[in-house]
């Protein structure tokens, strides 16, 4: 670890931070194209940021210590997810802090914060928003872990770094099992970042809330770093499943010129990716509540048979 | 010297069982009975150790013989007996004040009890196969009386099938030792010598194995009635259940015993004659036998005093098995098992005494929280009941591994039978004891405190040879277990 | 050991022996008590005439005292005590069977052919003149033990008791010439001293039960 | 003089925990003396066992024969790296369960004060002893004390007949159990008629008999360690205890079966056989999703930590038999990873469990409540206990930075790296029963959101929690202390995988640490860094960062101002606590998904009921599939075995003749 490979960590990190909010925006103007509506400027997440920053904390008078600190660690948890998830290199000093199982580690803590402060006002929102999530959370968790396993045997590591090194610097060749592991990891991010069809970021009907049924007592900053870390964690996400199925593009050093140079191809690929989740967004509608295990559990079976593929077909050469 | 003490020890019984006939009424009588079983165990104690030091001893002639086999048996016998005397003190002026006892009948208790321990101890010496059957028999019309003591319809129905199956199954080791002597005979020619256990197993290998096989099955039956083998067991569990508490554990402690050694004895003479392991392989047949279906009985007991003399029943069959496997270590394990027994199945009833007496019932299920009553009782209880089930650091245990080990080394067959038994009289004897035990009560105290030191002590000893058996006594254990070949 | 001629003595032994055999039927098939008694002291007596013709013929001095002991033990006192008892006791005439007497008859004849059966072998190692009786002897102890489990009442139970121990005498005699003298006394005395521990029992019991119908005592069980 | 070897100082530590225990018997009365002398002491002997053994670690084995037991077979004793190990945990786990049981006995509580001190330093001498026993006879007398130990301490408050239930269920499966412990070492010794351990090593068994006594030893071990289908006791007995045996249990006490298990697998039995990996694999894949699964629906809180238990036991079962899988296959460099996997394991769950059980204890003093329905909003009135709860809480649901994450990721690791294995079926099979460690993993969290949310988070449900008051001193320190160690096992895992890998490279003959040594102590990569790796610290650290540095930013650059006011209450004038989820209300979704696991029995309320109430109760199936006919059939045979007993003497008398008659024909020499 040197100074310029923690300077480059550093931008990574701020750009993730920048970048973040500005992917909700994105995704947010091409759902309102889609649906012919008037689209909200391009920047605004940042405003809203700004607005709720500036706002007064309102508490509810039932809100313990732990509710006050857990905005604070989902955002620390996203920020670090970010940090790890390779987005202009591979070779960056926190890159083995965690691999991919860790990650999902990070993003596993993060829930759990978030479902425990939902509890903790005590209303019956709260714990309804934090059951569903929780219950949300233990379908997904193994789907994504079956496609990282799937990844992982292809690249024998489950170092996000490596995997990435070894699909995109190395003869291309046709995976088949990564398409049932694509197709399930679109599921369970759909899933996790709170999206139609499993849930709906802008709805405020309560009877199908999750996200929003969770962070219903938050205000002011808090609530900011809430919606701040939602952003970070739908980049992370994105970014995962672009190192993971579209690796082309991603530097392999630490160096600045490097670096600069994968960022245009990177916003390429997120508008890309944003657009289509829009799209999927937009053709989609929301589902109850429990028919969400039925399409996890899809997702699931995908990536396990994703890897029974790659077991099958792929290993003896 | 030893001689003086074995004289010593077959006098005081028989002289104080007859004089409590006489003076049983006075007030210090209980006492007399403590210092007679006293004055018996310390003379049998010394006798022990002059034996174990300078070997076996003949008596009267050849009348008696002594060897480091059943001076064991005298020990348990006396020792037992000495803590029952010093238990049934308390137990028995409860029982005067309940009104379940008069005066007389204490009178008769106390004699007969001494004499119960001289029939005994005369079985035990005794170097004459048909004065072991005459005491064996004395022992049981002794304690016929002793099982009808209280005289009500129960006890005398308990009595009366005690009395006919013991005494037919008696006539059946009659019948074997007749068929013993008409072998012997044939060699050892019509001298009086021919019942005489010493010249018997010096020419067993010559003994005609068909008689012998014979003998050997109505001796063991006989015998075995009285031991309580199934299916020859009935009168065991109604016995027991029905005399006084004391009794039950002479009963259950010693006289299951001598039955037995009578048994170890004739096998002795059995395996010389005849070979393949006829009388070995009788004796595991019935003891597996036995133990799976006392252990089956266990679970539908409603009596606690029935119950446990179940357990014995079960126990019997263990230690049967044991000895049916032969060789040392089994013999020792054997030896080792029924020692424990006696000492753990005596404790338990006393303290089974002393908590029926408390709660006016033997029914388990009116007993309840002994622990809140009186813990020492309610501990010696569950103690004693942890160690009769074999659980470690009691010396049960320490048998049981024994005979398991060696069972599944022989005769791997057998294991899951002796397993399966044990299993389900654990489940059965702990699931009704435990709430005995633990929970909430009612009941009252009692005049008398109860004589709890005899229970701890048997189980002190029981915990001590379940860590440590002295050498001495691996020594003792191990020549006797030699004897029996 | 085959077709010598047997003695004289020999003759009459077996000749009792049978007789003893035919009253153990009898009492099988007896149904009042004094007769059944009477039977018992007639066995009793048969068993004594035996010993003495052992003992005459064979010289076997404790012989005699054996015989006297039966005599004085099962001829002559036992009976006593036992005619005293049904009178004191007033117990029923009736003796009562479980199963019918036909059916214990046909199964005390199998007894018999079992009992031969086992006896066989032992008694040609015998080389007593009274060997052939051995099998008889153990024929008597078995229906004896029949006539215990079929036998409902208290008194003809301990007849049966009573002529098991004959057949055990018969059999000591038959096989041995006798078990060693202070064996003979200590059973004598057990004997004794257990039928009078018996006729107390029998008080105590008719005191309790109101009856020697030992069918009232069946409530000690598990069922 | 003679020098003090390791294992004398563990046999004097085992005599000081049975004096301490005895002196207990001198006042039995006098809670303060022993609550405040006896107990401290306890922990002061714990701490010195976990300091012994974690210095005997990777020294060569001792070896000593004390002259008790039997006449031939005196009791053998062994200081290894596999007993070091499991040294440690019991001794530093008890050191902090000694520390909060001296704040917890108090008066009036069913048992003498005196006798429970017996018990429990009874128990902790008890499972030493099981770890250092060289020799089948030692083994068992150390084995059932600690069953008997723990059976009485489970019984403490036996008025209760639902506690005397659970005691005798527990001792019964517990000596069944053992049963087949002492059948399995009587395989091992093969007929030599050695008992001793080093006698056992020596067999070599045909595989035949080396899979019964394996098949066994997984039966008797499992029976104690709480694996399906044996594990019914395990949910009954943990709530009947108090709590700090209840963390003896849960934390040590089911780790001594895992113990067993290890020792007669890898160390007794020598080389195992691939379908045994298997058979242990899929016990614990059922035992581990059963357990999870049932811990969701659970409305006693102890109870809900117990399938938690048994869940955990079930993953390392998983990982048992994957090290099988590999070291069958002679795969020592996986099979180690999967060994370090399951001692790791073992150690964070002993300490996240020992502290969630004694939080429940200090839950249950302050509140005299175990259900979860009259619970909550514990966070305001007991901080100390709930702050400390969400180390346990953490570290249970298996994520990062704490201890229950690194297992876990070294489990996953081992599954990951398992293809290659030269059995087609075992390649498919493996990676779908990672799937379901994952599904397990994640349905954990759900258990623990939910404990720890209906507990410590939302409005009191009953009045009488306002009264509720946090832990005492001594509680808090032994709470502490264990919290302490979750948070070392998961920051540090590195230095304490290069301390496990003695036992790893005793049973295996290979271990991780020529790997390990290369990268620094803050760097786990037990392969190598470019496959898989995982910085603990730098993990935490930007966690951290960025908590603090984002707190500042916002504070500086905007304002830290904050109002209080009423919760939102939906236009709803009545949000009382009664309004909030319920413990049943919150595993409904798992209810729902996974009904067919579930015996349920609901009630629905009517629209005609004039009292509607609503009540839902979910029974084990293996109650009804297994045991209840089990008991029948027992009962049935015995009631066929007591028409024996039918009360006439003539019938008596014919069992006599007819055994007469028979053995008269049939018996021959």
């Amino acid at each position: 670890m040197n100074i310029s490979g923690l300077l480059a960590q550093l931008f990574a990190i701020v750009m993730a931070l920048f970048l973040a909010p500005l992917l909700t925006g994105w995704v947010g103007q091409c759902r309102a194209w889609l649906q012919s509506r008037t689209a909200p400027p391009l920047l605004q997440p940042y405003y809203m940021l700004h607005k709720l920053f500036h706002k007064d904390v309102v508490l509810a008078h039932g809100a313990s210590s732990l509710f006050r600190v857990a905005p604070f660690v989902v955002f620390g948890c996203m920020v670090l997810a970010c940090a790890i998830v390779p987005t202009l290199s591979t070779d960056l000093p926190f890159a083995p802090a965690a691999d991919t199982i860790a990650l999902v580690g990070v993003f596993g803590l993060a829930r759990v914060f978030i479902s425990l402060a939902a509890m903790d006002i005590g209303t019956s929102f709260g714990s309804l928003g934090g059951r569903r999530e929780m219950l949300v959370g233990f379908l997904a968790e193994p789907a994504l872990l079956m496609v990282i396993f799937t990844t992982a045997m292809i690249s024998q590591s489950t170092s996000v770094a490596t995997i990435v090194e070894t699909l995109a610097h190395r003869e291309f060749a046709i995976y088949p099992s990564l398409a049932f592991a694509g197709i399930a990891f679109t599921f369970v991010s759909l899933a996790e970042n709170a999206r139609v069809p499993v849930d709906n970021p802008a709805t405020h009907l309560e009877l199908t809330m999750i996200h929003e049924a969770m962070i219903l007592e938050y205000s002011g900053r808090h609530l900011a770093l809430i919606e701040w870390a939602a952003s970070l964690k739908l980049y992370a996400y994105s970014c995962l499943g672009l190192a993971l199925f579209f690796p082309w593009g991603v530097a392999a050093g630490d160096s600045f010129p490097a670096m600069l140079a994968a960022i245009p191809l990177l916003l390429l690929k997120l508008s890309i990716g944003g657009f289509l989740l829009a799209v999927i967004e937009t053709v989609n509608a929301k589902m109850r509540i429990f028919r969400a295990p039925e399409f996890l559990g899809t997702a699931f079976l995908l990536a396990v048979l994703g890897l029974l593929v790659r077991l099958l077909l792929e290993t003896r050469v | 010297m030893d001689m003086d003490f074995f004289v010593l020890m077959l006098a005081i019984p028989l002289i104080s069982g007859l004089l409590l006939t006489v003076v049983g009424e006075r007030a210090w009588a209980p006492n007399l009975n403590i210092i007679a079983s006293l004055g018996t165990f310390l003379s049998s104690a010394l006798l022990t150790v002059g034996i174990i030091a300078n070997g076996p001893r003949f008596a009267f002639g050849e009348l008696f013989f002594i060897d480091s086999l059943n001076v064991l048996f005298v020990t348990v016998t006396t020792f037992v007996g000495l803590t029952t005397s010093i238990f049934s003190g308390p137990y028995m002026k409860n029982e005067q004040e309940h009104g379940r006892l008069t005066v007389p009948r204490l009178r008769l208790y106390k004699s007969m009890f001494q004499l119960f321990m001289f029939t005994m101890l005369v079985a035990l010496t005794t170097n004459n196969m048909g004065v072991l059957w005459v005491a064996m028999e004395a022992a049981t019309l002794t304690t016929v009386l002793l099982v009808s003591l209280y005289r009500t319809p129960a006890s005398l129905e308990a009595a009366w099938k005690y009395f006919i199956l013991c005494g037919v199954g008696l006539a059946q080791a009659l019948f074997g030792t007749i068929l013993l002597y008409f072998a012997a005979e044939r060699v050892l020619g019509e001298t009086g010598n021919a019942l005489l256990w010493t010249h018997l197993i010096d020419v067993k290998g010559q003994l005609e194995p068909t008689i012998m096989a014979l003998s050997f099955i109505f001796l063991l039956l006989g015998y075995g009635t009285k031991v309580g083998l199934a299916p020859l067991h009935n009168w065991l569990p109604d016995a027991h259940a029905e005399g006084p508490t004391p009794v039950s554990a002479v009963l259950s402690g010693l006289l299951l015993n001598v039955a037995l050694y009578a048994i170890l004895r004739c096998k002795a003479l059995a395996d010389g004659a005849i070979h393949g392991g006829f009388a070995g392989n009788l004796m595991m047949g019935f003891g597996l036998f036995t133990l799976v279906v006392a252990a089956f009985f266990l679970s539908r007991q409603k009596d606690v005093k029935r119950m446990f003399a179940y357990s014995s029943i079960e126990h019997m069959g263990l230690i049967t098995f044991a000895f049916g496997m032969g060789g040392p270590v089994a013999n020792f394990a054997g030896l080792l098992h029924m020692t424990m027994h006696s000492l753990t199945k005596s404790a338990i009833f006393f303290a089974v005494g002393h908590a029926t007496q408390k709660t006016g019932t033997q029914l388990m299920e009116h007993i309840r929280g002994l622990m809140r009553i009186n813990p020492l009782i309610g501990w010696a209880l569950m103690l004693g009941t942890l160690a009769i089930l074999g659980m470690p650091p009691f010396g049960v245990f320490a048998a049981e591994f024994m005979i398991l080990t060696h069972a599944m080394k022989h005769h791997p067959w057998a294991t899951p039978i002796l397993l399966t038994a044990l299993g389900v009289a654990f489940a059965a004897i702990f699931g009704k004891v435990q709430p005995m035990v633990f929970g909430e009560t009612e009941a009252k105290p009692l005049p008398h405190a109860p004589a709890i030191t005899p229970v701890f002590l048997h189980l002190a000893l029981v915990l001590m040879i379940g860590l440590y058996i002295p050498p001495y006594l691996t020594r003792w254990f191990n020549e006797a277990a030699r004897m029996l070949g | 050991m085959s077709g010598a001629a047997i003695s004289f003595s020999g003759q009459l032994i077996n000749l009792f022996a049978s007789v003893i055999l035919l009253l153990a039927f009898a009492m099988l098939a007896q149904r009042r008590v004094m007769p059944l008694i009477n039977l018992f002291a007639l066995q009793g007596a048969t068993l004594f005439l035996s010993t003495v013709v052992v003992a005459v013929s064979t010289g076997q001095h404790h012989l005699y005292w054996s015989a006297g002991l039966t005599l004085v033990l099962k001829v002559i006192a036992l009976p006593l005590i036992l005619h005293r008892l049904v009178r004191r006791l007033y117990v029923k005439w009736e003796v009562e069977s479980l199963i019918n007497i036909p059916t214990i008859m046909l199964v005390g004849i199998g007894l018999v052919i079992i009992a031969f059966n086992v006896a066989l072998p032992i008694s040609q190692l015998s080389d007593t003149i009274t060997r052939g009786t051995l099998g008889i002897a153990l024929a008597t102890v078995m229906l004896a033990f029949l006539m215990m489990i079929t036998r409902t009442k208290a008194i003809p139970q301990v007849v049966g008791f009573l002529s098991m121990e004959n057949g055990l005498f018969l059999a000591a005699t038959s096989a041995t010439y006798g078990m060693p003298m202070v064996v003979e006394l200590g059973i004598a005395l057990d004997v004794l001293v257990g039928a009078i521990i018996l006729g107390v029992f029998f008080f105590q019991i008719r005191d309790q039960f109101d009856s020697l119908d030992i069918r009232h005592m069946e409530r000690l069980k598990d069922l | 003089m003679p020098t003090l070897l390791p294992i004398d100082t563990l046999l004097i530590a085992v005599c000081a925990w049975l004096a301490v225990g005895l002196a207990g018997l001198v006042a039995p009365r006098n809670t303060r003396f022993i609550a405040k002398t006896l107990f401290p002491a306890g922990a002061l002997v714990g701490m010195l066992v976990g300091f012994v053994s974690l210095g005997s670690l990777g020294a060569a084995p001792e070896t000593a024969v004390l002259a008790i037991g039997l006449p031939d077979l005196p009791f053998h004793l062994r200081l290894d790296s596999l007993t070091a190990i499991f040294g440690v945990l019991l001794g530093f786990i008890s050191v902090g369960i000694s520390i909060f049981a001296a704040g917890y006995f108090r008066e009036g509580e069913g048992t003498a004060p005196g006798l429970l001190c017996l018990e429990y330093h009874a128990f902790l001498a008890s499972m030493l002893m099981v770890l250092l026993a060289d020799d089948a006879y030692a083994f068992m007398v150390a084995w059932e004390s600690m069953a008997l130990a723990s059976f009485f301490l489970v019984t403490t408050n036996h008025q209760h007949a639902e506690i005397r239930r659970a005691g005798y269920l527990y001792l019964l499966i517990a000596h069944v159990g053992a049963i087949s412990i002492l059948l399995s070492f009587g395989v091992m010794t093969a007929n030599s008629g050695d008992y001793t351990f080093s006698g056992m090593r020596g067999q070599h068994l045909s595989s035949f008999w080396a899979s019964a006594a394996y098949l066994l030893a997984l039966f008797g071990f499992g029976a104690k360690a709480g694996l399906v289908p044996v594990h019914v006791w395990l949910p009954e007995a943990h709530p009947a205890a108090p709590s700090p045996v209840s963390a003896m249990m849960s934390g040590v006490m089911l780790k001594t079966a895992i113990y067993g298990l290890l020792r007669v697998s890898f160390d007794l039995l020598g080389s195992p056989i691939w379908w045994w990996g298997v058979v242990a694999l899929g016990v614990g894949l059922v035992t581990a999703l059963f357990g999870v699964l049932y811990s969701t629906v659970q409305s006693d809180m102890k109870r809900l930590l117990a399938y938690s238990s048994i869940e955990n036991i079930g993953l390392i079962a998983v990982g048992i038999g994957l090290t099988l899988i590999f070291h069958s296959y002679r795969m020592e460099a996986l099979a180690a990873l999967a060994m370090t996997a399951v001692l790791y394991h073992c150690l964070a769950h002993a300490g996240f469990k020992s502290l969630l059980f004694l939080c429940t204890g200090s839950v249950l003093h302050a509140t005299k409540e175990r259900s979860l329905g009259k619970l909550g909003g514990l966070i305001h009135r007991m901080p100390w206990v709930a702050w400390l709860a969400l180390a346990g809480v953490i570290a249970s649901a298996g994520l990062p930075p704490l201890s229950g994450f690194i297992s876990e990721w070294l489990l996953l690791q081992a599954f990951l790296f398992s293809p290659g294995l030269p059995h087609p079926w075992l390649n498919m099979i493996v990676p779908v029963a990672a799937a379901l460690v994952v599904l397990v993993a994640a349905l954990a969290g759900f258990a623990m959101v939910k404990f720890y949310g209906i507990i410590f988070l939302g409005q009191m449900r009953e009045e009488s929690l306002k009264d509720a008051h946090d832990a005492g001193w001594w509680e808090r320190a032994g709470l502490i202390w264990l919290a302490l160690i979750t948070l070392c096992l998961g920051i540090f895992p590195s230095s304490v995988i290069l301390r496990i890998d003695a036992a790893t490279r005793q049973l295996l003959g290979t271990g991780l640490s020529e790997r390990m040594a290369d990268h620094g102590w803050w760097m786990l990569a037990p392969i190598s860094v470019e496959r898989a790796s995982y910085q603990p610290l730098v993990f935490l650290a930007v966690i951290v960062a960025s908590v603090l540095l984002g707190r500042q930013l916002v504070h500086h650059l905007y304002h830290g101002r904050t109002r209080r006011s009423a919760a939102w209450d939906c236009g709803y004038f009545f949000q009382g606590p009664r309004a909030q989820d319920t413990a049943e209300g919150f595993s409904q979704p798992i209810r729902r998904i996974f009904e067919p696991m579930f015996r349920l029995t609901r009630h629905f309320p009517t629209a005609r009921d004039t009292q509607p109430y609503y009540s839902v109760k979910v029974e084990d199936h293996f109650w009804h599939w297994l045991y209840l006919p089990l008991a029948r059939l027992v009962g049935g045979i015995s009631g066929l075995i007591t028409l024996l007993q039918g009360g006439r003497i003539a019938i008596y008398l014919l069992y006599s003749f007819i055994t007469l008659i028979l053995l008269l024909l049939v018996a021959r020499p």
